[in-house]
């Protein structure tokens, strides 16, 4: 039973680690700033769920899971909404979305 | 009233005088020059009455505060200070009438800060006077050299000031970088500073080092002027005629030359200073200084330098009749600073009336001033003997102590000096009097002036008499002066 | 272990470095500030450092029964010592905001030359 | 009040302490003053006490919350810091009590009660520094009292007190993070923070490297702090432009207090327990301290500004303080630390003379001072009188600290006969630095009629002279400085069996 | 695996520090310092200092960088001016560097249970806190009773800050005088950050005051429980608009926080004087010496965090007021 739960909290370990690093790659890789927090957003909203979820089960029934729970539920409440806010205020700003048109002056984009 | 509160008191009067002349100079002229005329003569009668009691051998002395451990402030009366003092108040009553006639003869500015910061400057005169130990002393001396820096800068233009910093320059800068680092040394060797008769640092020091100590003393009193600390003198020229007479008869140069004086006898010890080879320097520093400075005397044009040149040539006079370290010349040294300063005052006192009465700085200009101001003139000869050294004049006596104590010690240097220096003072004096007297007046008579005010006149007769009366009544002095040097020989 | 140790030690020597030489040499008084922090930062961790027992852990006594302990003294100092850090960084910040509208800059250099005229 | 008397060392700092917060809540005008100048007041009261208590008991321990040392904080007051005590608060009172107008003038109403409280926290930082045993809890204090003097400098109405207490800013928070590497280094080596135990303990210490490093960052940490010479930079803008009360009560205390630190930490801490100490300290010191006499005392003779001018010389005056701690002898030290004192009232004088200038004159360029010497001769008597207190004429103060330092150099010997001459021709410096002052004062013609017709307020005139007449009375009786200082000296140097 | 955790902070630690040194865009220095703030806490946090991990996460990625944003926000972006006399420079570090080199020849072995720093008085401070104050946090203890007075002059430092950045800029100009285009409208118009500030909100407080009230227990105390509550409050103000915030806590009333919280600390301090005590002896504030000093660590924790809150949200409103 506990080899069962440990290698299932190592699978999803293992994949939110995955996902976490995809989304850091997506994030360094992708052309313009829309693009790039959709890439991030990978990590935190995959990559997290995934990781604490492995936590837990290594944790089992615990306080440490309850916080572990609330954390989750944090982030899963902060992650989107601070995105949403990032690309409004990157609207705001005046960035425009990426076209294959003017990729060289977004090219420097941050 | 005890002869310690006399000695406070007559440290304090002045200061008391100084704040009643301020005061009064707000009201009106007449009340202030009141205040300044019985602030002096108090002054006098305070330190004329310790007289007696000093002449009957005793030596009375207060002790302030303690500083530091063995460092006081002390005071102590000694025949040294006591003429010292006595000569100092008593010129101060004549100066002051002096001074009336002469600031109102130019009306100047500022009277009011001239009288306070002079009654200041005779409260730190007394103070060196009395002084018990040597940082007594100091702490007065240079009290003295702030209080006459204004008075020097009095006129207050540009020339003046730069004069003026001249004056305080040299005269902190010897006394700050050389006085001071004497003295303490000599704490530092012989554990204190208070003047003991026959000196206290025989066995604390010897060899090289006591020439080196003595040197810094010497030059470190600027005041005394021995070459080539002397550039302060011309150069407080630029001063009213009243404050050259404060410096040159009165405090200044006096308190310079007593200084040394007092460092040879009182702390050295004339004895350990004639048994040390190294402080042979001094005389022949001191004939120096006389030789040079009446040669510079021949060459100046302008009255009051020729005068401040005269005066250096006769400190050194003292330096080198206390250099000679003999009982005799030692009480040369003492009585020729009162000669001096009789003779110089007159002097001083007679080229301010010519000023005030015509406007005249020159040499040149006095030809046949003599008839116009006879009085002047005639007092101008008197002081101008005593410089000389014609009897009867005070001159002569002080010189004859001098010459009498050189040949106590067979010393060709000191005579030869005296007597070249006497055919100087003749060649660059008697022309003056000659001009004055006998010859005619060139230029125009466009300014017809006679004498002075009476206050000037009145002062600078009085001078000259009591030049000539010193010829006559000069035995109370030696009497006083022997008791100093009565305990050696 | 040790080799974490020694490890600590270097950091705490660059990042030393990193943070004065940012305080001297950078003319930009934000950057100065910050480079400020950096500098204490490195200090704080030289303490927490210093503190660090073999198989101890954070001074807080549990049921658990740990009896090794890390030392509790450091991180006091510690912090205080943040405290002060920013308390300082506060008061630069404002006397900046303040140069700026002054000064109209906030680089050393434009500065001086301002007051020089 | 018997009951008190043992908590005296704890409320030297809490005082201030607890009045600074309600401080921050008067509004109305002039009661922050009054609150602020009461409690200094207490504060002078409670170190007179002290030093009683000290001059008749020896020194004082506390242990704050009844902790036993080294464990808890100990505060404790010996001669030194008794000493110390009185030139802080005393600075404080007399800037306070005569500087009301002054201060009214040039901080604007609204933010007075900031101001007032920054100044309680300056002092209660000074004070805590004075009384602390522990090298940590000196850093705190160091902080508190660091911060509240950029605030007090940031007062100064003119836009450069900014950049210049910006740079104090760095330059300050350089230095006490030095310090907190020393100590840090120091606690490695012993694991304590009380002095006392950790001079004990330092003994035991076999491997000297760490303890050597911590005694170079802390000596340049406090240099820092204390404008020793090549690290005085930020002192002269900081001094010229804050408001003048402040630069009295700092320029009187706040280096002083840095220095004392340094002589804690070298004589309690390491002296006598690393090899050549004493050597070390001559051999780096020393040429500081003399390159400072003279640096500062030749820039402040070609000062325009006055203020800037008094605060070269300030910069000099410590190479006097750090000169005569560098002889490593008993005289030395007295001389250093009586200069201490003596510099306080001197200086603390002069910069009062120059707010009552500036109720006057257009500027504090010497070209605005021509002629102010008749237009306020109260005021520039008593400013004479610390200037020659500044320069060392006999009779005054400064001239006590002169003879010491002098007579302390000539115990060397010929070694000491250069020192002699340095300290000579500074004090020549300074007469020429001081002319200058009142050549203009006294016979310059006023350029301007004065531009602001406020008369000079008549309190600050009277606390003037007072600190004029303890110029001169520390000069002719200066038993009180002497005896702390030499006991001072004596505890300095004999403390170690 | 704790060893290589380590060492990849500190990598990433000191690769940020030199980002920050080279950048010259002083937005992306700030925001990298806040990162080099979390990593320094995570360190901190392997070396067994949770309160300090707590706090620097607390200050430095926290309240630091509100601080240097809304500096920035006043001030420029851009640092415009290359570094000056480099040569300097690098030799004065450099030396620096070397002395501390040298120290660290005879510095004892990391973690060394042996070495002098925890043999003297650490192990007082972990044997007597159980007999004399009984609460797990040792560093509470040694934060609140033992070296007690330090934290009074930390707090006063705190409350120096304040009142010098009030001074220098003003505690910002009070409600309504302000015309009506001038009110900053925060992110009033964008739904979704506001609803779920409004959510987060209330349980950021609560995690304040149980990082204020827990303090004895686990990691935390005064000062990152009124970081913590601070930070709510900045929030709010961000996202319903700065007036909102001051009518909540009107400028005043933080005064009357920043100087209550130091006054309540002295206060305590002062008690035990009068109640026959040294002072800051807690022991003497009850009967029983022990509950004494809980109650006396209690007490100035409370301080501590009033004064906390108090500051850093005066100094918000000081910087933000300027923005106007």
């Amino acid at each position: 039973m506990t080899t069962l739960v440990d290698i299932l909290s190592w699978v999803l370990l293992t994949l939110g680690g995955l996902s976490v690093l995809i989304g850091g790659i997506g994030a360094l890789r992708m052309p313009d700033l829309y693009t790039r927090m959709h890439a991030a957003s990978v990590t935190d909203s995959m990559g997290t769920i995934l990781v604490l979820l492995g936590i837990m089960l290594q944790a089992g029934w615990s306080l440490a899971t309850i916080k572990l729970i609330a954390i989750l539920l944090f982030l899963l409440l902060t992650g989107p909404t601070s995105s949403n806010a990032l690309a409004s205020a990157a609207l705001l700003a005046g960035t425009r979305p990426f076209e294959e048109a003017d990729q060289d002056d977004n090219e420097g984009q941050e | 009233m005890s002869a310690e509160s006399t000695i406070l008191f007559a440290l304090i009067l002045p200061l008391a005088g100084a704040a009643g002349i301020a005061l009064a100079g707000r009201i009106n002229a007449n009340l202030r020059e009141t205040v300044t005329l019985v602030t002096a003569g108090g002054l006098a009668m305070l330190v004329w009455s310790l007289l007696p009691s000093l002449l009957a051998g005793k030596r009375p002395g207060v002790t302030v505060t303690e500083l530091m451990p063995g460092v006081e402030i002390a005071f102590r009366v000694e025949p040294l200070g006591m003429l010292f003092a006595a000569l100092a108040s008593g010129l101060w009553i004549i100066n002051s009438l002096y001074s009336i006639g002469y600031m109102r003869g130019n009306n100047e500015k500022n009277q009011t800060r001239f009288y306070v910061l002079f009654a200041v400057s005779l409260s730190a005169t007394i103070g060196v006077a009395f002084a018990g130990n040597l940082i007594t002393l100091f702490l007065f001396y240079e009290i003295l050299t702030l209080s006459t820096y204004p008075l020097v800068a009095h006129k207050g233009d540009e020339k003046t000031i730069r004069s003026a910093r001249v004056y305080l320059g040299i005269l902190l800068t010897t006394s700050i970088g050389l006085f001071l680092p004497a003295i303490i040394w000599t704490y530092a060797v012989a554990g204190g500073g208070d003047f003991v008769p026959g000196g206290f640092l025989a066995g604390h020091i010897e060899g090289p080092a006591v020439g080196l100590l003595l040197g810094l003393f010497v030059f470190g009193i600027g005041k005394a002027a021995v070459m080539p600390v002397h550039r302060w003198l011309p150069a407080a020229m630029v001063a009213p005629t009243p404050v050259s007479a404060l410096l040159h008869a009165v405090a200044v140069v006096k308190a310079g030359v007593f200084t040394i004086t007092k460092v040879i006898v009182y702390v050295f010890g004339v004895e350990f200073l004639f048994a040390e080879p190294s402080s042979g320097w001094l005389l022949y520093a001191a004939a120096f200084t006389i030789i040079t400075a009446s040669i510079v005397a021949l060459r100046q044009q302008n009255l009051k330098r020729l005068l401040a040149y005269s005066t250096i040539a006769q400190l050194s006079y003292v330096v080198m009749a206390a250099a000679i370290l003999k009982p005799l010349a030692e009480i040369g040294a003492a009585i020729h600073m009162v000669a001096h300063a009789f003779g110089k005052i007159t002097l001083f006192f007679a080229a301010g009336a010519i000023y005030v009465a015509s406007k005249k700085t020159e040499i040149n200009q006095l030809k046949g001033i003599g008839r116009r101001m006879p009085v002047t003139m005639t007092a101008f000869t008197i002081g101008a003997l005593s410089m000389i050294g014609v009897p009867p004049t005070g001159g002569f006596v002080s010189k004859w102590y001098i010459l009498a104590g050189a040949f106590q010690d067979d010393n060709y240097v000191a005579l030869a000096t005296i007597i070249l220096s006497t055919v100087l003072n003749a060649a660059y004096f008697l022309p003056i009097i000659y001009m004055a007297w006998f010859m005619r007046e060139e230029d125009a008579p466009g300014n017809e002036h006679g004498e002075a005010p009476w206050p000037a006149v009145l002062a600078l007769a009085l001078t000259a008499l009591l030049t000539i009366g010193f010829f006559f009544f000069h035995g109370a002095t030696i009497e006083l002066e022997r008791q100093v040097v009565e305990n050696l020989s | 272990m040790e080799i974490l140790g020694l490890y600590n030690y270097w950091v705490f020597a660059i990042l030393l470095m990193i943070g004065f030489y940012a305080v001297i040499a950078k003319r930009n008084l934000v950057k100065k500030l910050i480079g400020l922090l950096l500098f204490q930062a490195a200090v704080f961790l030289l303490y927490i450092t210093m503190g660090k027992v073999d198989g101890g852990t954070a001074p807080i006594f549990s049921d658990g029964g740990n009896a090794i302990f890390s030392n509790p003294l450091p991180q006091v100092l510690i912090l205080t010592a943040i405290v002060v850090g920013i308390s300082t960084t506060a008061l630069g910040l404002g006397i900046v905001v303040r140069l700026k509208e002054e000064y109209g800059s906030i680089e050393e250099h434009e500065i001086q030359e301002i007051d020089e005229q | 009040m018997n009951a008190l008397v043992a908590h005296l060392p704890a409320l030297q700092v809490v005082v201030p302490m607890i009045v600074a917060p309600l401080v921050v809540l008067l509004r109305p005008r002039g009661l922050a003053w009054a609150a602020c100048t009461m409690a200094s007041v207490l504060a002078f009261a409670i170190a007179i006490q002290l030093v009683q208590g000290v001059l008749a008991a020896g020194p004082v321990s506390y242990l704050m919350g009844s902790w036993p040392a080294p464990y808890g904080i100990e505060l404790k007051v010996d001669t030194l810091s008794a000493l110390m005590l009185l030139v802080v608060t005393g600075a404080s009172v007399f800037s306070l009590v005569g500087g009301r107008q002054s201060l009214d003038a040039q901080i604007d109403e609204g933010r007075q009660p900031y101001f007032y409280a920054a100044w309680l926290l300056a002092l209660a930082g000074f004070s805590g520094i004075v009384v602390a045993a522990d090298a940590f809890n000196i850093f705190v204090f160091m902080e508190v009292s660091s911060l509240a003097s950029y605030v007090l400098i940031a007062g100064g109405p003119d836009r450069r007190a900014l950049p210049a207490v910006f740079k104090y800013l760095i330059m300050g928070t350089i230095g006490a993070t030095f310090y907190l590497i020393g100590v840090g280094l120091i606690y490695m080596m012993t694991g304590t923070l009380n002095l006392a135990d950790m001079e004990v303990l330092i003994h035991t210490v076999a491997a000297q490297r760490p303890i050597l490093a911590a005694a170079g960052f802390i000596t340049v940490g406090l240099a820092l702090k204390a404008a020793i010479f090549p690290l005085h930079v930020w002192l002269p803008n900081a001094y010229t432009y804050a408001p003048h009360m402040v630069t009295a009560f700092l320029a009187a205390c706040s280096t002083k207090v840095s220095l004392y630190i340094l002589l804690r930490f070298d004589f309690f801490v390491f002296q006598g327990n690393l090899e050549g100490h004493a050597f070390q300290f001559a051999a780096y010191l020393m040429p500081l301290a003399i390159l400072g006499i003279l640096v500062g005392s030749a820039v402040a003779m070609f000062e325009k500004n006055i203020k800037r001018l008094l605060a070269f010389s300030s910069i000099a005056q410590i190479g006097y303080i750090m000169l005569g701690a560098s002889f490593v002898t008993v005289a030395g030290l007295t001389a250093g630390i009586v200069h201490i004192f003596n510099h306080a009232l001197a200086k603390g004088a002069l910069f009062l003379a120059v707010a009552l200038f500036a109720t006057v004159a257009a500027g504090l360029r010497l070209d605005d001072l021509k002629g102010i010497a008749r237009r306020m001769p109260w005021t520039f008597g008593a400013f004479v009188i610390a200037a020659l207190s500044l320069i060392g004429i006999p009779g005054t103060a400064g001239f006590i600290s002169k003879w010491y330092l002098i007579s302390a150099a000539m115990e060397l010997g010929t070694a000491g006969l250069p020192l002699v001459a340095v300290i000579l021709v500074s004090s020549l410096m300074a007469v020429v630095y001081v002319w200058r002052i009142v050549e203009a004062a006294c016979f310059g013609e006023a350029t301007d009629e004065p531009t602001s017709p406020a008369s000079a307020p008549p309190m600050l005139v009277a606390i003037l002279w007072l600190a004029a007449a303890a110029n001169i009375y520390f000069g002719l009786v200066p038993e009180l400085p002497l005896t702390l200082s030499g006991d001072a000296a004596a505890e300095l140097l004999n403390h170690l069996p | 695996m704790i060893v290589i955790f380590g060492i990849f902070l500190l990598t990433l630690l000191v690769i940020t520090a030199i980002a920050i040194v080279r950048t010259d865009n002083l937005f992306v220095a700030v925001m990298l310092m806040g990162i080099a703030s979390l990593l320094i806490a995570g360190n901190f946090f392997l070396l067994d200092a949770a309160d300090v991990a707590l706090t620097e996460a607390a200050v430095g990625a926290g309240i630091s960088t509100v601080l240097f944003l809304s500096a920035l926000a006043l001030t420029s972006e851009r640092e415009r001016s290359k570094s000056s006399n480099k040569i300097l420079s690098f030799t004065v570090v450099a030396t620096a560097a070397l002395v501390l080199i040298y120290a660290t020849f005879d510095k004892p072995r990391f973690g060394d249970p042996q070495a002098p720093s925890q043999m003297h008085v650490a192990p007082w401070y972990l044997e007597k806190t159980p007999e004399y104050i009984d609460i797990p946090n040792v560093v509470t203890a040694v934060l609140g009773s033992f070296r007690g007075y330090d934290t009074l002059g930390e707090v006063f430092v705190v409350f120096t800050a304040g009142i010098g950045v009030l001074f220098l800029l003003g505690s910002g100009a009070p409600l309504g005088s302000l015309p009506p285009e001038k009110i900053n409208e925060g992110l009033r118009h964008h739904l979704i950050p506001r609803v779920v500030g409004r959510v987060l909100i209330p349980f950021i407080l609560l995690f304040g005051l149980y990082v204020q009230f827990h303090g004895e227990y686990g990691p935390g105390g005064g000062f990152q429980a009124g970081a913590i509550i601070a930070a709510a409050i900045i929030l709010f103000a961000l996202l319903e608009g700065e007036q909102r915030a001051m009518a909540v806590l009107p400028t005043r009333l933080l005064l009357g926080l920043m100087a209550f919280g130091p006054l309540l600390y002295v206060a305590v301090g002062v008690a035990g004087i009068v109640l026959g005590g040294n002072f800051l002896d807690y022991s003497v504030l009850s009967s029983d010496s022990v509950k004494g000093q809980q109650l006396g660590i209690l007490l100035i924790e409370a301080g501590v965090g009033i004064t906390v809150t108090g500051v850093l949200l005066s100094i918000f409103h000081a910087f933000a007021a300027r923005g106007r």
